[in-house]
């Protein structure tokens, strides 16, 4: 990337991304015309018919909640485009990453714009899909393909239990249509499947958002180009699971399940990964686990009911949308400019580019939650939104409160550490980037402040909206700078004092919990490791066991399922009554039956070649007798005809195959078995064929061929015109056997032409 | 004698069975041979011993008037016994290059069992502690 | 208008025959391949379009009636399963005349593969229970030559396993036949409908229809039967894997769904609810578990057939509308899905000269058609939503949850994370993984990532209706629900087929 | 093996043979026989010839390459199968023609007699590919 600014295809690269940034532009302006209409309450929405038969419709809604979305997604998407732009300058796949990049966007779009769930889910594994494709992108890096794949099969399982949740809800009696509910259809809670549609949606927003025991595929989902996490790590992706839970809270929330699992997931995610924040050196790594708090933080206050704990939840989420897509813009700058994001190799940097350092320093600010700035806002409503918790308020006002003191101290980390200070000498001097690049990351800062002055704008036209959509108390929602003395205040002074600390002691503090990590027994990411590991190495084993190559272990297996299969159904049905065969007068067929039974031990017992086709010939020729004895000339001569043929070939191939005397002999203990499988198998075919015999055969087909044969068919041979003409086309696939048998035999020992 | 013959198509099964069991690929075309036989007797069975006399109408009549053996199981025996003796054939001609080409025809030879077994752990660490 | 049913069995078996009548070289034997796919295709074609107007077509061979004569029988599920058929007919037959050796089409190909379509529609269309067995081994017999006319060591050591567990399924459908012939006196499938109910006890009817399950089990490669499978699929060219993984062991599927929708339904409990049920569990879960141990592709591929084939077992098992519908689509959609795979696994060996994981690579970089071709496949197998196989696992799972066996709905879906786990795998190793550097300092390092226009077509052309089925479904679930409605209320069926009985 | 006697003797069994089995053909309709038993009697014959006389004299005497005896047998047989078609009636269905007159002997000659042809070319095509193939190898 470094050398991408020589190359000539760079103004390409800068044209796609120009034009492409129309479309999120385009959308951005739509939403703009919306929006004046759904802050005053409307819900617009749109339905066309997709699968009808499945009840999937592309029907699409757009409330509050989905434009304080929408207008992250879009606004972040085209800061994004015009970014990578520049970043993405001279890289020879910028066709497949702007493709990529807009195909994720507008499933993002969908997600919160979807009325129909399955529509949601359809946008939801769209994001997945491309997010790998993304997170993938610099794939001649192993390490960025395992990322990926880890972030898929991750968010992917999640994605499979929301589609199980959402099946489930649909057959728990609700619908696939979120207005539905909206409009009071919500009684799912009573019902009992109610348990499991709750921990199947959890699962899949829980996923999606980098929840514990989740949260580890997001910090290694740093691989994906800096852009990339800006757009989805930070502002998009991973909080469609906080859509998720807030979209379901009019449904599914308020049980004691729900509220106890958000508030103590979400809070332990806040501050374990808080505290994780301080052991990468990578910029990106700090980010991205500043980010799994955040979302800890706003999955904690969704599992609350009250307007203030909610309020707290979208303010939060558009706070942080801000300031985190503003750090990783400018961290990706860093990186393009001074080709590492390592806080070790990096300082002084703010006064070679000004510009970034002005965004940083206003995005950290907000990050840190220093008055004036939107953090601000957003910390103090979230401590009054904590201390509104139903659920284990205390517990979410500690974590609050340290979470945030975590995150000031981050804050202050990432300012000061590149930007502050003297620069290393390894490091060459440094300019602000083209325009392209650096508006994002300013108008995001810059939004901090406006914001943060002006919170009455936010909290009338976006956050009320927002909340209302999904919380039906409506109570009236006002942001203000300034909320008196109160014990949200005196908590933001803690927090900016205990942050003040942790900052001084963020060096042992990193390393102490590294080493924590390191030692806890299960980790997560390392189960997914070992999980992995484990299951590959089962999967080996169970094939190694199953598919061994060996011939006698198939045929056994097969012949052990014939056995049980056919015997289970007459164990259960009783055993049939077998009569003792009536013997009847045929005394020489019973002579030929004693035959035929003398030569089939015969060639059981052959230790020869010679003697095995001498049984198997006098068999052949003994069933031929049976046959003519019994009224089937044409059988017994087309039998024996066949029995000499077979006589032929049988001896020509025969004398070039090793000889029966070299094989070894089966132990024991196998000739034992097979016998066992033999006798079952014999067994099974011979009491069936009993079975069959003690009723009377119905012979209404052999009837109308006896009394048409001759009249309409011309023949006085009823077996022949069978053959020929009433089930000539068996016949005819019959002859195609023979004919191909004979061209795969002649294929087989042909003399090769040209060597393959 | 139904009966019989039904103790004789289980006896030759299982004596198929057993052969086709055997390692020893030659058996198991022995057996295959042995398996074809039982199976036509008991088409042959199943359709009922009725009466020795064939299915043809004689000159002068126009249909089958007089009881005969039946006719439909015959010609399905007919096409059975065709198409066994084609795959048979086909079998030993396999058998034949396989013994070409490999040597043996021992089933249990690790050169007739090889189906290219792979291994995969790769991709993934061994079990590490904190990796996350 | 009965040759409507007859047209997509004997057009290319007479392709076959004029073939070897005109014994044409090998460029011309190309040329024929493809004319006689296009009738084929045409044909296919004509019968669909002819079964949505008319519902159930029947022909009576040799104008004798049923259940005397053989009839063949067009319902929607067959008449679409013999388009599909042709389709991927015509798909491997533009494909191998790159990918064949000049050699195997002297050695007769283009011959053993149009006879085996032509069987394969023959046990599609047919509604006699002894020709079924007949089509069975024409297809066996031609599989057979296909399998082993490469001649390398390792087709012959894998054909033995096929040849060997394939003629014990044989044998064993044979005795079935018989047995059922018995009891019944009859081997017309729609007669046999009304006949099976007639028989004084129904434990033999039970387990004779077991036998009948052992044996079409063996050809579907069920769970545990399907051990000549993976032993004999991965030496196969991409060409005839693809149609082999497509078609063949599908008709075991379909002959399964066949029996026990028109024929087998008077022990569900025992037959469809406990063993089917299992066994479609057991089969997607070993399947699945066995791909994901893998390195080469034609064997990750060949273990996704079993686990694949445990759904549409599923879907049989539960026997609800929902059920079969979704069974009928996954059918569909894995035909499509799963030779397409196989095709693409041809050209990864072109432009890579490999098969296996570890020495093939570059090709995302290198050749941007192939990677769609392959990622749009390989994401619609593993049911990534709007692709085809996504809808048809929802219907499934909707279908098991509908019947209240959440674990088999869970199981489903964990089976297709699997599934989506093997197929990145290959697209992180064969695609996005730089191309490895040849082992020996002179062996030619082709990683151009080039491939022929011949086989790059199909695959892509395969991909798109991939695409659009995903996206244009409704009128595919539809057609799915009349067929499964056909199939559950076989008295259409019957009354066309002997409706003309005197 | 190849003694004079022998080639004389199997010379002689050969027309035998091949009339027999032209014999058995022709009566298949009415009496036991058929294409069936007629190619496997005759493809016997061959292999007797072959292992008498040595593959190359079967090549030559049949003239024919065996396996292009063994697909035209099949397109006999799927062909007998259209007359019908062009009759209206369905595929494979019978047409028979009647020589003679009603009072003295009648032949009636029917598709399915060309049908048991193609069943009869076939199977001995088959026979003859793979008994040359293997006794040659």
């Amino acid at each position: 990337m470094a050398s991408a600014k020589t190359d000539p295809h760079a103004s390409g690269t800068a044209r796609i991304g120009l034009y492409s940034s129309l479309l999120p532009l385009g959308l951005l302006i739509g939403l703009f015309y919306c929006w004046p209409a759904v802050a005053a309450g409307k819900v617009i929405s749109v339905s066309y018919p997709w699968m009808p038969s499945l009840d999937l419709y592309l029907s699409f809604r757009l409330d509050g909640l989905s434009l304080l979305f929408g207008l992250i997604i879009c606004g972040a998407g085209v800061l994004v485009t015009l970014y990578s732009a520049g970043y993405m300058a001279g890289h020879p796949q910028t066709g497949r990453y702007f493709f990529f990049l807009h195909s994720f966007m507008l499933s993002m779009l969908g997600i919160v714009t979807a009325d129909n769930l399955l529509l949601l889910f359809v946008c939801w594994e769209g994001t997945t899909v491309f997010s790998y494709l993304l997170i993938g992108f610099d794939h001649e890096s192993g390490k960025a393909r395992d990322n990926a794949r880890q972030a898929l099969l991750v968010t992917g399982a999640g994605g499979l239990a929301l589609l199980i949740g959402i099946l489930l809800l649909k057959l728990a009696g609700g619908s696939y249509t979120i207005s539905h509910w909206m409009d009071g259809g919500g009684t799912i809670r009573a019902h009992s499947l109610y348990p499991f549609i709750l921990i199947t949606v959890l699962l899949g927003a829980f996923t999606k958002s980098a929840q514990f025991p989740f949260h580890f595929w997001l910090p290694n989902a740093m691989s994906a180009p800096t852009p990339i996490s800006a757009f989805l790590h930070a502002a998009t992706m991973v909080k469609a699971g906080i859509y998720l839970l807030m979209r379901f809270h009019p449904l599914l929330g308020g049980t004691t399940a729900w509220m106890c699992t958000l508030v103590i997931v979400g809070g332990l995610t806040a501050v374990w990964s808080a505290l994780q924040a301080f052991g990468p050196l990578d910029l990106k790594r700090v980010l991205a686990f500043t980010t799994t708090m955040a979302l800890g933080m706003m999955t904690m206050f969704l599992g609350g009911q009250s307007a203030p704990v909610l309020t707290a939840a979208a303010t939060f989420l558009l706070v942080h949308a801000l300031y985190k897509a503003a750090l990783f813009l400018a961290v990706g700058i860093i990186d393009h400019e001074t080709g590492t994001r390592q806080l070790d190799r990096l300082g002084g940097l703010g006064r070679g580019m000004p510009l970034t350092a002005l965004a940083v320093a206003a995005a950290a600010c907000s990050m840190a939650g220093f008055p004036l700035f939107f953090g601000f806002i957003g910390k103090e409503i979230m401590y009054a939104g904590a201390l509104a918790e139903d659920m284990f308020p205390q517990f979410a006002t500690v974590a609050a409160v340290l979470a945030n003191a975590l995150m000031t101290a981050v804050a202050a980390v990432v300012l000061l550490g590149p930007f502050a200070g003297r620069r290393p000498s390894a490091l060459p001097a440094v300019h602000d980037p083209s325009w392209t690049m650096w508006l994002g990351p300013v108008i995001l800062g810059m939004l901090g402040i406006v914001f943060g002055v002006n919170p009455e704008w936010v909290s009338a036209y976006i956050i009320q909206p927002a909340v209302w959509a999904f919380h039906p108390a409506r109570e009236e929602v006002l942001l203000t700078l300034f909320h008196g003395f109160n014990m949200p205040l005196l908590l933001s002074a803690v927090t900016l004092s205990l942050g003040a600390l942790f900052y001084g002691v963020r060096r042992p503090l990193g390393r102490m919990i590294t080493s924590i990590a390191e030692r806890l027994p299960l980790s997560a990411g390392g189960s997914y490791d070992t999980g992995l590991y484990w299951f590959l190495k089962g999967a080996k084993g169970i094939t190694r066991r199953l598919q061994n190559g060996s011939l006698h272990s198939y045929m056994t297996i097969i012949l052990l399922v014939l056995v049980a299969a056919v015997a289970w159904p007459w164990m259960q049905r009783g055993v049939l009554t077998h009569p003792w065969p009536n013997l009847g007068d045929h005394f020489a067929a019973i002579g030929v039956v004693l035959v035929i039974g003398a030569a089939t031990l015969v060639v059981l017992a052959a230790k020869n070649r010679l003697m095995a086709i001498g049984g198997l010939g006098a068999v052949g020729t003994g069933v031929a007798l049976i046959f003519l004895m019994f009224g089937a000339p044409d059988i017994a001569l087309t039998q024996l005809l066949i029995e000499t043929l077979t006589l032929i070939i049988v001896s020509l191939v025969l004398l070039r195959l090793p000889p029966l005397e070299a094989a070894k002999k089966r132990r024991a203990y196998r000739r034992v078995m097979d016998g066992a499988l033999a006798l079952g198998a014999g067994w099974v075919m011979a009491s069936l064929l009993m079975g069959v015999l003690q009723h009377p055969l119905d012979r209404s087909l052999t009837a109308f061929f006896e009394g048409h044969s001759y009249l309409a068919a011309h023949g006085r041979n009823i077996v022949n015109v069978i053959l020929v003409d009433f089930r000539a086309l068996d016949t005819f696939g019959e002859i195609t056997v023979v004919v191909l048998a004979a061209w795969a035999g002649v294929a087989l020992i042909r003399k090769t032409k040209e060597p393959s | 004698m139904e009966g019989v013959l039904a103790l004789l198509v289980g006896l030759v099964f299982a004596a198929a069975i057993y052969l086709m069991l055997s390692g020893v690929l030659v058996r198991f075309v022995f057996g295959f041979a042995l398996a074809s036989n039982a199976v036509n007797l008991l088409i042959f069975t199943a359709g009922r011993l009725a009466h020795d006399r064939p299915p043809l109408i004689s000159v002068g009549q126009e249909v089958l008037s007089e009881p005969a053996a039946n006719a439909l199981p015959q010609a399905l025996i007919l096409t059975a016994i065709v198409i066994g003796f084609a795959m048979l054939t086909f079998l030993l001609v396999l058998l034949y290059r396989t013994y070409a080409e490999t040597g043996t025809l021992n089933a249990d030879d690790p050169r007739l069992m090889d189906e290219m077994q792979e291994d995969d752990t790769r991709g993934t660490h061994p079990p590490e502690r904190g990796a996350a | 208008m009965s040759m409507l049913l007859v047209w997509p069995i004997l057009l290319p078996m007479l392709t076959a025959i004029t073939t070897v009548l005109c014994r044409a070289k090998v460029g011309a034997a190309h040329w024929m391949a493809l004319v006689g796919a296009a009738l084929h295709l045409s044909a296919a074609v004509a019968l669909l379009a002819a079964v949505i107007e008319g519902q159930i077509l029947v022909a009576h061979m040799g104008n004798w009636p049923a259940p005397f004569g053989i009839v063949l029988v067009a319902d929607y599920f067959s008449a679409v399963m013999v388009l599909i058929t042709a389709v991927i007919h015509s798909a491997v037959m533009v494909y191998s005349r790159s990918d064949i050796e000049s050699d195997l089409v002297r050695a007769g190909y283009y011959v053993f593969m149009q006879i085996l379509a032509g069987a394969v529609c023959g046990a599609f269309l047919t509604g006699d229970l002894f020709n079924l067995y007949v089509w069975f081994e024409v297809m066996l017999m031609a599989s057979f030559g296909l399998l082993v006319m490469g001649r390398r060591v390792s087709q012959l050591t894998g054909g033995i396993k096929y040849v060997t567990l394939n003629l014990v399924s044989t044998l064993l459908f044979l005795a079935a036949i018989g047995l059922i012939y018995g009891m019944t006196g009859t081997l017309n499938m729609a007669d046999l409908h009304a006949k099976v109910a007639l028989v004084p006890q129904p434990a033999l009817v039970t387990a004779a229809a077991m036998l009948l399950m052992v044996a079409f089990g063996i050809k579907a490669a069920l769970f545990p039967l399907f051990f000549w499978l993976p032993a004999s699929y991965p030496t196969l060219p991409a060409a005839v894997a693809a149609f082999f993984s497509g078609l063949l062991s599908k008709v075991g599927v379909y002959a399964m769904i066949r029996m026990f929708t028109l024929v087998f339904t008077t022990d569900t409990g025992v037959t469809h609810h406990a063993i089917l049920f299992g066994v479609a569990g057991f089969t997607m879960l070993f399947g699945v578990v066995s791909a994901a141990a893998q390195m080469e592709m034609r064997r990750i591929l060949s273990f996704h057939i079993i686990s694949q084939i445990g759904y549409m077992i599923l879907g049989l098992s539960l026997l609800t509308p929902l059920a079969l519908a979704g069974a009928i689509i996954y059918l569909l959609h894995n035909i499509l899905a799963k030779a397409n795979l196989f095709l693409a696994s041809g050209l990864v060996r072109q432009a890579t000269g490999s098969f296996h994981l570890e020495r093939a690579g570059g090709l995302y970089k290198n050749n941007g058609w192939v990677s769609i071709g392959f990622l749009v496949s390989a994401l619609a197998l593993a049911g990534m939503p709007p692709l085809s196989g996504f809808w048809a696992k929802l219907l499934v799972i909707r279908a098991t949850l509908e019947s209240h066996h959440y674990a088999m709905a869970i199981l489903a879906a964990v089976v297709g994370l699997l599934t989506l786990f093997s197929m990145i795998k290959i697209w992180a190793e064969v695609f996005w993984k730089p191309a490895p550097a040849p082992k020996d300092p002179g062996g030619k390092a082709s990683v151009g990532g080039q491939v022929s226009a011949w086989m790059l077509a199909p695959v892509l052309v395969l991909a798109g209706i991939t695409l659009v089925l995903g996206l244009c479904m409704e009128p595919v679930i539809r057609f799915a629900e009349i067929a499964a409605g056909q199939l559950l209320d076989p008295r259409a069926y019957v009354t066309a087929v002997l409706g003309g009985t005197p | 093996m190849r003694s004079v006697i022998l080639k004389t003797a199997t010379r002689l069994m050969v027309g035998l043979i091949l009339i027999f089995a032209f014999y058995l053909l022709l009566r298949g309709h009415h009496e036991p026989g058929g294409g069936f038993a007629a190619a496997l009697v005759a493809g016997t014959g061959f292999a007797l010839f072959a292992i008498a006389e040595g593959p190359a004299k079967v090549r030559t005497a049949v003239r024919l390459r065996p396996t292009l005896i063994g697909m035209p047998g099949l397109a006999v047989a799927a062909l007998s199968g259209l007359p019908a078609v062009f009759a209206g009636k369905p595929f494979l269905t019978g047409i028979w023609w009647t020589l003679g007159d009603p009072g003295s002997g009648q032949l009636t000659i029917g598709t399915p007699l060309f049908f048991d042809i193609g069943v009869f070319l076939a199977v001995l095509g088959a026979i003859l590919s793979i008994i040359l193939g293997l006794e040659e190898h």
